[in-house]
C-alpha cells in the first residue's frame, strides 16, 4: 500500500484519499481505502466487480458524500459536496456507464454544466470541433447523441472532460465497448495528454491493457485496497489472483466439440432501417451446429445487435428464412422461438435482461414464463422459480444475500452471471450470447466461460458476439466478421490474432491466412 | 393604426341582412289581467320547520335556487317562520342518488315538514324518501313523482312564458331574425326552445331562428360556461340574428356580452336579469326576462302546508297564475308592446293557443 | 390551424428547418379549408369571427400547456394543471374585482405556481409518483378554491360559487389593416378571402392577455432551447443523472420548472376570468382545460411550436361547432376527404400500396357520410374538437418523442 | 414487524396530518375541527350511510381496479370515466329492451357493460398500437366523445322516454335486477358488491399467479426486458386497455342493477377520476385500493352531515387530496427512516471490516 510519502517533497501528489469508507444499505462499498495518485501518471484501480471503484471514482468526483475519510488535491484538503466542486479542482470522470443525454446533441452534451466557458453557440462548437481531433471523434457537434455507436458517445464522454480542462481524468472501464485498435487509439491520446501533464485514474477488467498503460496499479478487493503492484513487472494472473484472493482455475484446453448436426440455419437474411433506405442486414447467411461456438466479430453498429435481433424475433425479418432445428421459425414471435429452446444474454443486461426492481426470483421467470419449472399451464410456479433461482445462485456464484432481493441491487457481473444461469436452464439448443462477459471482472468471467463450455460439450450451438476479441477467439471454433450488415470474412480462431481480425472489422483487409474473405469488399464512405 | 376598442361592440358588422318581420295580426289584449294567485289573508306558519334540498350551485346561483330560496326567504318575512326553523342543503356536482336521498332523509328525520326539494333531480330520491315517511310533506320543483300521496310537484309551463318572450324577439327584432341559447340539451331547456320558436313564428310567420345548445344532454358544464356561451351567441349574431333568447344558467352571461359587442339584444330567464348584479354591465341589452316564478311557487307551497290545504295548488304553475311570465324592467317592453303580449297571454290562458313543450 | 409564429424546429440536421416545414403545414391547412369553404359553401370556416373565436378559446388551453411544456422538459408529469388551473382562476377573480386585469394576471401566476410548488415539493423533494401527486393536486385545487369562495366571495357576491364582477381588459383593434382585410374577405375570392378572414380575425379584437401569450410561446422557446439555462433544464428532463454528474442543480431546476408550469396554468386560469363573457370566478368554469392543454402538449411532440398548433386546432374545432353548428362541421368532414385524398396521392408516390389503399376506403366511407347527412347530430358536435384530434392523430405519423427522464423520480446518488 | 410498520404507519401518518391540516382550516374559518369531525364519524350510524359508504366503497374498489390493470404496466387510462358511461348507456338500453329469465337476463346486462367498457377502450387501444397514437390524448378526446354518444343514445327519437324533465333509457325490467340486502331502515346493500370483492381476488390471483399477469407486470417495468423476454408488447396493450375497459364497463352495475334500472340525466358521473385517485393512493394492490376505496366512500358520504353543523363540505375534497398527497411523502418519508437506520445497522455490525455483498 502507497504510504502518504508527499511530505518534505515539493510537488504534493495530484490526489491522496485517506481512509475513505461509504456504506450503502446492506453492504459496505469502500471501508478505509487509501490511495495515493502522483502527478503525471496513469494510475490503475483493479478488482473485482462490486469491489467498490466505482463508488470510489464517485466519491473522489464529489457525486457521493463518504461516511469517513479525507481527499486531497493537490497537497490541500477539499470537500466536494457536488461534482462542480470537483470540476473546479480540476478532476473529470468518464463513467462506467454513458452519463449521456440521448435527445440532446453532442454539443449540447458536451457545453453542459461548463456553459460558462465558451457559451453555448458557435464558439463552443468550434472548440468541440478544436477537441474533437484529440479524441478521434469525427461527427459534426450538431448530431444528436442517440445517433451515434458506442464508441462515439466513448469519446463523446472524453470531450466533455478535455473540455472542462480537468487536469486529473477518472476513466471508469473505458475500454470495455472498444475493440483493439480502437484501444490503442485511446491509448495514444492517453499518452500524450500524460505528457501534457495530465493525470489519469484508469479501471479496467482488462488486466493486459492494465499493465500496458499504467504506471502504477492498485487493487481493491471486497472495499479496502489491498495492496499495489507494479506493471511492468506483474502478470496478469499475479494480479488476478490478488484481486479475488485465491488462486485461479487453469484454462481448460481446447478440444472440439463441433457435429454435424445444424442446429440454427439463417438463409438471405435482410433487414431495411425504419425509413427504408438502406439495409441493416443484407443477405446473411449463418449456420451455427451442435456442440459449435460460432463467434461475430464486427465494430459496433455494423448489425450485429440487429443480428440476434432478428433471430430472437424481437425485429421483424425483411426477407430471408431462419431454421432451428429444421423447423421454419422465420414467422415466429420471440416466445415461441425461446420455446423452441434458444437462450438469450442481451448485450445490455438492464434495458434487455432484467426486472430490476423485482427480486431475483422473479427474473427467473423472465422468458420462461410458459415453462417448467416456473409455470404450470397458465399459472406461475413461484416454488418452482425460487428454488430454481437457488440453483442457479449456487451453480454460478450469483454473490447475493437472497434470492428476495431486487436485481437492482446486485453489482453487475453478479447480475450478469444471474441472466447466463437463467439462460442456460431449461436445457437450450441454441444460446444466443451478446457480449457475455462485457465489464465482468476475471472471475466471474472464467466462470461465465466455463459453463458456456461445458453447455457446448453437451451439444449446445452458440452464437457469440463479443468486442472482446480474446474472448472471441478463445471461446469460438468458427468466427465470421460483420462489416455494413454483411458478413465479410471467416477467421480461424486456432491462428488468428486479435489485430487480424480488427483489421478485418473495419474494412481494412487482412493479409493474414487466417482470414478469408468471403464477400469482396467495396470500398464505402465509411 | 393600432386602435383601443371601445366598449360597444364596433368590430362586429352583423352580416346578415333583412328587414323588420311582417307581423301576424296580434290578438286583441282583454280589458283586465288576470290576478295573483298568492292573495288572500294572511297565513301563520311559524310551526312550521322547513327543509330545502338545492340542486348544484344553492342559495346564490342568481337561478332557480335562489329563486327558491327568495320564496323561503319571503315565506319566513310574512308568514312568521323562524329562521332557525329552516334548513338549506345543496348537492355537490357528481354526487349519486344515494347522496340525495341522505340529505332528504336527513331534513325528514330531524322532524322538518314540509321539505322542498329543488330540481327534477331529486325525483327518484324523493320517491324512496317520501315513502319512508308518510307522514312528512314533500315539495318537489320541476318534477312529479308518481303515487306518492305526499309529494306535491311544483311543476311550471316555461314553454308559455317562452313563448311570449318569442314575441317579445319578433317585435324587437330589426331583421326578423333571432336566436335561443340553450345551456344543455335537456327536456327542460327543451320546453324553453318550444315555446320560443312558436311564440316567434305565431308572431311572425316568416321569422327566422337561430338555435345552439351548449353542451348536450349529461355534460353539465353548459351551465356554466360563459365563454362558450358567448361564442355561441356570437355565431348567432353573425348569421344575423339581433335578438338573443337565453336559458343557459351561469353562461346566460356570456350571452348577453356577446348581444353587447354584437349590438344585438338579449332576453334573460328565470328570474328578473335586468336587475341582477352578476351580470349588471350589460343590463342595457336585455329587453326583458321569461320568469319562471319558482319563488311563488315555494311559498305559496308552505302557505299551503300551513293551511293544510295543499289541493288547492296548481297542478302546473302557468301563465294563469302568474307562475310563469315576462318581465318589463328596463322600459324597453313598450305599452303597445304590451298590449299585444298580454293579448297572446289571455289566448293562451284561454286555450285557444297551446303551446308546445317539446320541439 | 392557424398561423404558427417563427418558432425554429430542433437544432437536428434537416433539410428543410422546422419553422419552414411549421409554415408549410400552415399554408397547407389554410389552402384545404379554403376549397373546402368554396366547395361546400360555408364562409364560416375561415372568417374572421370564427378566427377570433378560436383564439379566445385556444388561450387558455394554450398557456396550461405551454405550462405542461415546462414541466415536462423539466422531467416531470404535470397532469395537476387543471388543479394549478382552477387555483389561477381563483387567484385572478381575487385580485381582479379589487385591483383590475393586472392584479388579476400576477395573482394567477401567484397562485397557479403555488400550485406547482407543492407540485414540485412532493415530486422532486419527497419523489412522490408524479401523477398521483398531480391528481392529488387537482383535488386540492378543486377544493381549496371552494372553500375559500365560501369564506371570501360568498359574502360579496352572495354566491359561493361566483366571484364579485372583474374589470375586464381594453381590447385593440388594427383599424386600418382590418377594414381593408374585411373588404378582402367579403370578396369571397378563392384562398385570398380566407386568409383576409384568417388575418383579420387575428388583428380584431386583441386583448393584452392574448399578446402576452403569443409572447410567452417564442420567449419559452428562447429560453429553453437557446439559453443556458433551458439547455440544463432540458437535460435534468432528459438524463438527470448526466446533468447531476456536470454539476447541473437538478433539483433547482426541476423547481423552477414545476413553478413556472403552475404560474402558466394559473395564467390560463386568468384568460378564462378575464375572457369577456365571464368576467368573473365560477366554480366548475375550468371544465377539464387543464387535461386539454396536456393533450395539446403531447400532440404538438412536447415542443412549443407543435403545441400551439394542438391548441390551435382544438379551438377552432370548438369556435367553429359553437358558432356554427352541424352544417359547418360536416363541411369540416368533407375536407377530411380532401386531406385523405392528398395523403393517397403521397403514398402512391412512396409506393406503400396498404396505406394508400386504407386511406382511399376512410376517404370513401367519410364521404358517403358528407353526402348522406345534412347536419351532424347535435350530440356530436360539441365534440368536434375531439373527434378532429383524434383524426389528426390517426393520420398523422407519430414521431413524438417525449423527454427521456419524463415522469422518473430522480434521487441523487 | 417492520415490514408490516412500513406499510401501516405511512397511511396511519398521513390521515393524522390530513385531520390536522383540515382541522387548522376550519379553525381559521371559524368552525370547531372536533364537531366537524364528530359529526362525520356519528353519520356513520345514522339512516343509511353505513350501507351507503360499502355500497360506495364497492363502486369505488372497481373503479379503482380498472385503471390499476392499466398502470400497472405504465398505461395511463384516463378513459375510464368514459368507458363506464358508455357501458352504463349501452347495458341498460339492451337490459331495458329484452326479456328474459331472471338471472340469465342479469348476466347479460353484465356481459352488455363489459363488452361496451371493453369496446369503447378498443378505440385508444388500436390507435395505440397501430398508429402510435398516446393514450392519455385518445383516452381524453374518448372521454367527451362518451358523452356525445351517451347523450345521442338517449334523446326521444333513439331509445330515451320523458319521465317528467327527466329524460332516460326504458326501465330494465325485474327479472334483470340484481338483488341486494335489505337491512330494513338501514338501507340495502348492492348484491354487486359481491362481485366487486370477486374481482378484487381475481386481480390478485392474476396478477401474482399467472403467467399473463406477470407479462403485464413485466411490461409496466420494463418493456424492453420483457419483449426480450417473449412478451409481445402490443398484444399486452391491446388486452390490457381491453381488459381494463371490460372492468370499468361494471363500474354503474352495482347502481344500474340494483337501485335505478334505467339511464337517466341523474346518472352519476366522476367515479372514474376518483378511481385514478384511488388506485395511486392504494399503490395499485388489491389491498391497498380497497382500503383506499373505503376512505373515499366514507368522507364523500359521512361528509354530507358537515352541511348540519354549519362547515363547508368542501373540506372533504380538501381532505381527499391531501390524503392522496401525505400517504405517499409519508411512504417515502418512512422509507427514507428505515433506508438509514439500516445504513447505519450496516455500518456498526461490519464496522470497517470490508463486506461487499
Ligand atoms: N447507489 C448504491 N446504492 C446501494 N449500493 C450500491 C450503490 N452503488 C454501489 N453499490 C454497491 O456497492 C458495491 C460497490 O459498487 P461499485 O460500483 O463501486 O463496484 P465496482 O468495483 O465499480 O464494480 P464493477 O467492477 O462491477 O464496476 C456493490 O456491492 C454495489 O452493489
Ligand atoms: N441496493 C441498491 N439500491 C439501488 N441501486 C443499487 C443498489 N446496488 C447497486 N445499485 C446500482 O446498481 C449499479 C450496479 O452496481 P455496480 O456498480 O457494482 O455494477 P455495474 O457497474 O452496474 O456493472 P458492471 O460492473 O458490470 O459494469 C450501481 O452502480 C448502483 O447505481
Ligand atoms: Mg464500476
Ligand atoms: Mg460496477
Amino acid at each position: 500500500m502507497s504510504s502518504s510519502t508527499s511530505v518534505g517533497t515539493d510537488e504534493h501528489p495530484a490526489v491522496v484519499l485517506t481512509g475513505i469508507t461509504k456504506r450503502f444499505p446492506g453492504v459496505v462499498a469502500n471501508s478505509n481505502v487509501h490511495l495515493t495518485v502522483r502527478r503525471g501518471e496513469v494510475h490503475a484501480l483493479c478488482g473485482e466487480n462490486g469491489a467498490g471503484k466505482s463508488t470510489l471514482m464517485k466519491i473522489l468526483y464529489g457525486m457521493q458524500a463518504p461516511d469517513e475519510g479525507t481527499i486531497e488535491v493537490n497537497g490541500e484538503q477539499v470537500r466536494f459536496r457536488t461534482p462542480s466542486d470537483a470540476i473546479k479542482a480540476g478532476i473529470g470522470m468518464v463513467h462506467q456507464h454513458f452519463m449521456l443525454a440521448d435527445n440532446l446533441t453532442v454539443q449540447e452534451n458536451v457545453v453542459l454544466g461548463a456553459e460558462a466557458m465558451h457559451g453555448i453557440g458557435k464558439k463552443a462548437r468550434a472548440r468541440i470541433i478544436e477537441l474533437s481531433g484529440k479524441t478521434g471523434l469525427n461527427v459534426d457537434p450538431g448530431v444528436l447523441v442517440e445517433q451515434l455507436g458506442v464508441a462515439d458517445r466513448q469519446r463523446v464522454e472524453i470531450l466533455k472532460v478535455l473540455y472542462r480542462g480537468a487536469k486529473v481524468i477518472i476513466l471508469d472501464e473505458p475500454t470495455a465497448v472498444l475493440v483493439p485498435q480502437e484501444v490503442n487509439e485511446l491509448f495514444e491520446t492517453v499518452r500524450g495528454m500524460q505528457e501534457q501533464g495530465y493525470t489519469f485514474l484508469f479501471i479496467s477488467h482488462k488486466l493486459d491493457e492494465v499493465r500496458a498503460i499504467a504506471d502504477s496499479v492498485t487493487v481493491i478487493r471486497r472495499g479496502t485496497t489491498v495492496g499495489s503492484a507494479d506493471p511492468k513487472t506483474v502478470s496478469s494472473r499475479q494480479l488476478a489472483e490478488m484481486m479475488v484472493g485465491s488462486e485461479l482455475p487453469s484454462p481448460e484446453t481446447r478440444e472440439s466439440t463441433v457435429t454435424d448436426r445444424v442446429v440454427l440455419d439463417v438463409k438471405g437474411l435482410r433487414l431495411m432501417t425504419p425509413d427504408g433506405s438502406r439495409p441493416i442486414l443484407d443477405d446473411v447467411d449463418l449456420v451455427v451446429r451442435s456442440g459449435e461456438v460460432v463467434g461475430i466479430a464486427g465494430v459496433e453498429g455494423n448489425g450485429q445487435t440487429e443480428l440476434v435481433e432478428a433471430v430472437m424475433g424481437m425485429r421483424k425479418a425483411g426477407s430471408g428464412t431462419i431454421t432451428l432445428q429444421d423447423k421454419d421459425i422465420t414467422k415466429l414471435g420471440t416466445l415461441a422461438r425461446r420455446e423452441a429452446g434458444i437462450g438469450y444474454v442481451p448485450e445490455d443486461r438492464h434495458r434487455h435482461g432484467l426486472l430490476l426492481t423485482q427480486p431475483l426470483w422473479y427474473n427467473r421467470i423472465l422468458g420462461h414464463q410458459t415453462r417448467k419449472p416456473t409455470a404450470k399451464g397458465v399459472w406461475l410456479d413461484t416454488d418452482g422459480a425460487k428454488k430454481d433461482t437457488e440453483r442457479i445462485v449456487a451453480d454460478f456464484d450469483v454473490r447475493t444475500p437472497g434470492i428476495d432481493v431486487p436485481a437492482a441491487a446486485l453489482s453487475g457481473g453478479n447480475q450478469q452471471k444471474l441472466v447466463v444461469g437463467r439462460e442456460l436452464s431449461g436445457d437450450p439448443v441454441l444460446l444466443i450470447a451478446s457480449h457475455p462477459t462485457r465489464g465482468v471482472d476475471v472471475g466471474a468471467q472464467a466462470l461465465i466461460w466455463d459453463e458456456i463450455k461445458r453447455a457446448r460439450a453437451a451439444g449446445l450451438a452458440v452464437l457469440l458476439i463479443s468486442a472482446d476479441l480474446d474472448e472471441l477467439i478463445g471461446l469460438s471454433d468458427t468466427i465470421k466478421v460483420m462489416l455494413r450488415g454483411r458478413l465479410v470474412a471467416d477467421a480461424d480462431p486456432n491462428t488468428v490474432t486479435p489485430e487480424d481480425l480488427g483489421s478485418a472489422m473495419t474494412g481494412a483487409g487482412s493479409t493474414s491466412a487466417a482470414v478469408h474473405e468471403t464477400v469482396a469488399v467495396e470500398e464505402g464512405e465509411h | 393604426a393600432c386602435a383601443k376598442d371601445s366598449g360597444g361592440g364596433n368590430n362586429n358588422s352583423s352580416a346578415g341582412t333583412g328587414a323588420a318581420c311582417e307581423f301576424a295580426q296580434p290578438p286583441t289584449a282583454p280589458a283586465t289581467s288576470s290576478t295573483s294567485a298568492a292573495a288572500g289573508a294572511k297565513v301563520d306558519a311559524s310551526a312550521l320547520k322547513i327543509g330545502l334540498a338545492y340542486d348544484i350551485g344553492g342559495r346564490g346561483d342568481a337561478s332557480f335556487n335562489d329563486s327558491a330560496a327568495a320564496g323561503l326567504d319571503k315565506a319566513i318575512a310574512d308568514m312568521g317562520v323562524k329562521k332557525e326553523n329552516t334548513r338549506e342543503l345543496s348537492a355537490a356536482p357528481n354526487e349519486d342518488e344515494s347522496a340525495k336521498q341522505t340529505r332528504l332523509r336527513q331534513l325528514a328525520s330531524e322532524g322538518f315538514s314540509p321539505i322542498i326539494g329543488v330540481g327534477f333531480a331529486y325525483a327518484e330520491s324523493m320517491k324512496l324518501v317520501a315513502a319512508e315517511f308518510p307522514n312528512v310533506k314533500f315539495g318537489l320543483v320541476d318534477g312529479s313523482v308518481e303515487g306518492a300521496a305526499n309529494v306535491t310537484p311544483l311543476l311550471f309551463a316555461e314553454q308559455e312564458g317562452s313563448f311570449l318572450a318569442g314575441v317579445i324577439a319578433a317585435y324587437q327584432s330589426k331583421k326578423c331574425h333571432v336566436g335561443f341559447v340553450g345551456g344543455v340539451e335537456i327536456p327542460l331547456i327543451q320546453k324553453f326552445e318550444a315555446g320560443y320558436f312558436q311564440g316567434a313564428q305565431a308572431a311572425a310567420p316568416k321569422i327566422k331562428v337561430e338555435k345552439s345548445y351548449i353542451t348536450p344532454a349529461g355534460d353539465f358544464t353548459g351551465f356554466q360556461d360563459a365563454p362558450k356561451g358567448l361564442e355561441s351567441a356570437k355565431g348567432q349574431i353573425e348569421k344575423g340574428a339581433d335578438v338573443i333568447y337565453q336559458a343557459a344558467g351561469a353562461s346566460g352571461k356570456g350571452i348577453f356580452s356577446a348581444a353587447k359587442q354584437g349590438n344585438a339584444l338579449a332576453i334573460g330567464v328565470d328570474s328578473d336579469q335586468y336587475n341582477q348584479a352578476t351580470v349588471a354591465d350589460t343590463k342595457d341589452v336585455i329587453v326583458s326576462s321569461m320568469l319562471k316564478r319558482v319563488d311563488v311557487a315555494v311559498y305559496d307551497f308552505i302557505a299551503a302546508v300551513a293551511k293544510n290545504d295543499i289541493a288547492s295548488l296548481p297542478k302546473v304553475f302557468d301563465l294563469k297564475v302568474n307562475g310563469v311570465g315576462y318581465a318589463t324592467s328596463g322600459g324597453k317592453i313598450d305599452a303597445k308592446l304590451q298590449g299585444i303580449l298580454e293579448g297572446y297571454k289571455a289566448q293562451i290562458i284561454e286555450g285557444k293557443i297551446t303551446v308546445k313543450d317539446k320541439p | 390551424m392557424e398561423e404558427k409564429p417563427h418558432v425554429p424546429a430542433a437544432p437536428r440536421k434537416r433539410k428543410i428547418p422546422g419553422w419552414a416545414v411549421g409554415m408549410l403545414g400552415v399554408a397547407g391547412a389554410i389552402a384545404l379549408l379554403s376549397i373546402t369553404s368554396m366547395q361546400t359553401g360555408f364562409p364560416q370556416l375561415t372568417s374572421s369571427g370564427t378566427t377570433q373565436t378560436a383564439v379566445r378559446l385556444a388561450l387558455p388551453i394554450l398557456l396550461a400547456g405551454l405550462g405542461g411544456l415546462w414541466a415536462e422538459r423539466a422531467g416531470v408529469v404535470n397532469i395537476g394543471l387543471e388543479g394549478m388551473m382552477i387555483m389561477g382562476t381563483w387567484g385572478a377573480a381575487w385580485a381582479g374585482y379589487q385591483w383590475g386585469p393586472w392584479a388579476a394576471l400576477v395573482a394567477a401566476v401567484v397562485f397557479g405556481s403555488l400550485g406547482g410548488l407543492l407540485h414540485a415539493i412532493a415530486t422532486v423533494t419527497f419523489g412522490v409518483n408524479h401523477i398521483v401527486s398531480g391528481v392529488a393536486i387537482n383535488l386540492l385545487g378543486a377544493g381549496l378554491t371552494k372553500y375559500l369562495s365560501t369564506l371570501i366571495f360568498l359574502p360579496l357576491s352572495n354566491n359561493p360559487r361566483q366571484s364579485p364582477p372583474v374589470q375586464p381588459f381594453d381590447t385593440f383593434s388594427a383599424a386600418g389593416l382590418g377594414d381593408w382585410l374585411g373588404e378582402l374577405e367579403a370578396g369571397q375570392r378563392l384562398f385570398i378571402s380566407d386568409v383576409a378572414g384568417i388575418l383579420r380575425g387575428l388583428v380584431t379584437g386583441v386583448s393584452p392577455l392574448t399578446m402576452l401569450a403569443i409572447l410567452l410561446l417564442p420567449l419559452s422557446y428562447f429560453l429553453l432551447w437557446r439559453t443556458r439555462f433551458g439547455l440544463r433544464l432540458r437535460s435534468v428532463g432528459e438524463n438527470p443523472h448526466a446533468a447531476d454528474s456536470l454539476g447541473v442543480k437538478v433539483y433547482f431546476h426541476k423547481y423552477v420548472a414545476v413553478i413556472v408550469s403552475g404560474g402558466l396554468a394559473g395564467l390560463g386560469g386568468a384568460a378564462l376570468v378575464l375572457n369577456p363573457g365571464q368576467l368573473s370566478y365560477l366554480e366548475g368554469q375550468t371544465g377539464g382545460r387543464g387535461y386539454i392543454g396536456l393533450a395539446a402538449m403531447i400532440f404538438g411532440n412536447w415542443r412549443p411550436g407543435g403545441l400551439l398548433g394542438g391548441a390551435a386546432l382544438f379551438g377552432y374545432a370548438d369556435g367553429l361547432q359553437l358558432r356554427s353548428g352541424g352544417e359547418t362541421v360536416l363541411a369540416l368532414v368533407y375536407g377530411v376527404v380532401l386531406l385523405l385524398g392528398v395523403i393517397v396521392v403521397w403514398q402512391l408516390i412512396r409506393r406503400k400500396w396498404f396505406s394508400a389503399a386504407a386511406a382511399i376506403v376512410v376517404a370513401v366511407l367519410m364521404y358517403l357520410l358528407y353526402i348522406s347527412l345534412d347536419e351532424i347530430p347535435s350530440e356530436f358536435v360539441s365534440y368536434a374538437p375531439h373527434m378532429v384530434t383524434l383524426a389528426v392523430l390517426a393520420v398523422a405519423s407519430q414521431r413524438l418523442r417525449m423527454p427521456a427522464a419524463d415522469g422518473l423520480v430522480y434521487r441523487r446518488g | 414487524m417492520g415490514h408490516l410498520r412500513g406499510k401501516l404507519l405511512p397511511p396511519a401518518l398521513a390521515i393524522v396530518f390530513s385531520m390536522l391540516l383540515c382541522g387548522a382550516a376550519l379553525v381559521i374559518s371559524g368552525a370547531n375541527p372536533l364537531s366537524a369531525f364528530g359529526a362525520m364519524v356519528t353519520q356513520v350510524g345514522k339512516g343509511t350511510t353505513f350501507v351507503d359508504i360499502i355500497n360506495s366503497t364497492g363502486i369505488y374498489y372497481i373503479a379503482a381496479l380498472a385503471v390499476a390493470i392499466g398502470f400497472q404496466m405504465n398505461l395511463f387510462n384516463i378513459g375510464v370515466e368514459g368507458q363506464y358511461r358508455v357501458a352504463a348507456v349501452v347495458a341498460a338500453v339492451v337490459g331495458g329492451s329484452i326479456a328474459l329469465p331472471p338471472g340469465i337476463h342479469t348476466l347479460v346486462i353484465i356481459i352488455v357493460a363489459a363488452l361496451a367498457g371493453a369496446a369503447w377502450a378498443a378505440i385508444p387501444a388500436i390507435l395505440k398500437v397501430t398508429r402510435g397514437v398516446n393514450e392519455v390524448i385518445s383516452t381524453i378526446m374518448m372521454n367527451g366523445l362518451a358523452i356525445g354518444l351517451s347523450a345521442y343514445l338517449i334523446r326521444r327519437d333513439v331509445f330515451g322516454e320523458l319521465r317528467g324533465n327527466n329524460i332516460r333509457t326504458a326501465e330494465i325490467p325485474e327479472s334483470g335486477w340484481m338483488p341486494g340486502i335489505s337491512f330494513g331502515g338501514g338501507g340495502t346493500m348492492f348484491g354487486f358488491i359481491f362481485v366487486a370483492v370477486a374481482l378484487g381476488v381475481g386481480y390478485w390471483v392474476m396478477m401474482n399467479r399467472t403467467r399473463f399477469g406477470f407479462e403485464l407486470r413485466a411490461s409496466g417495468e420494463s418493456s424492453t426486458a420483457a419483449s426480450a423476454g417473449g412478451v409481445n408488447a402490443k398484444k399486452m396493450v391491446l388486452v390490457s386497455m381491453l381488459l381494463s375497459g371490460a372492468i370499468a364497463g361494471l363500474i354503474s352495475l352495482p347502481e344500474l342493477l340494483g337501485r335505478d334500472h334505467t339511464f337517466s340525466l341523474n346518472f352519476t358521473a366522476g367515479i372514474g377520476f376518483s378511481g385514478i385517485a384511488i388506485a395511486l393512493l392504494g399503490r395499485n394492490h388489491p389491498g391497498g385500493i380497497a382500503f383506499g376505496a373505503l376512505l373515499w366512500a366514507f368522507l364523500d358520504k359521512s361528509g354530507l352531515a358537515l352541511d348540519n353543523v354549519g362547515v363547508p363540505r368542501e373540506i372533504v375534497t380538501i381532505m381527499q387530496g391531501s390524503i392522496v398527497l401525505s400517504v405517499v411523502v409519508a411512504y417515502e418519508v418512512v422509507r427514507r427512516f428505515e433506508l438509514a437506520s439500516e445504513q447505519r445497522r450496516v455500518g456498526r455490525e461490519l464496522g470497517t471490516v470490508g463486506g461487499a455483498a
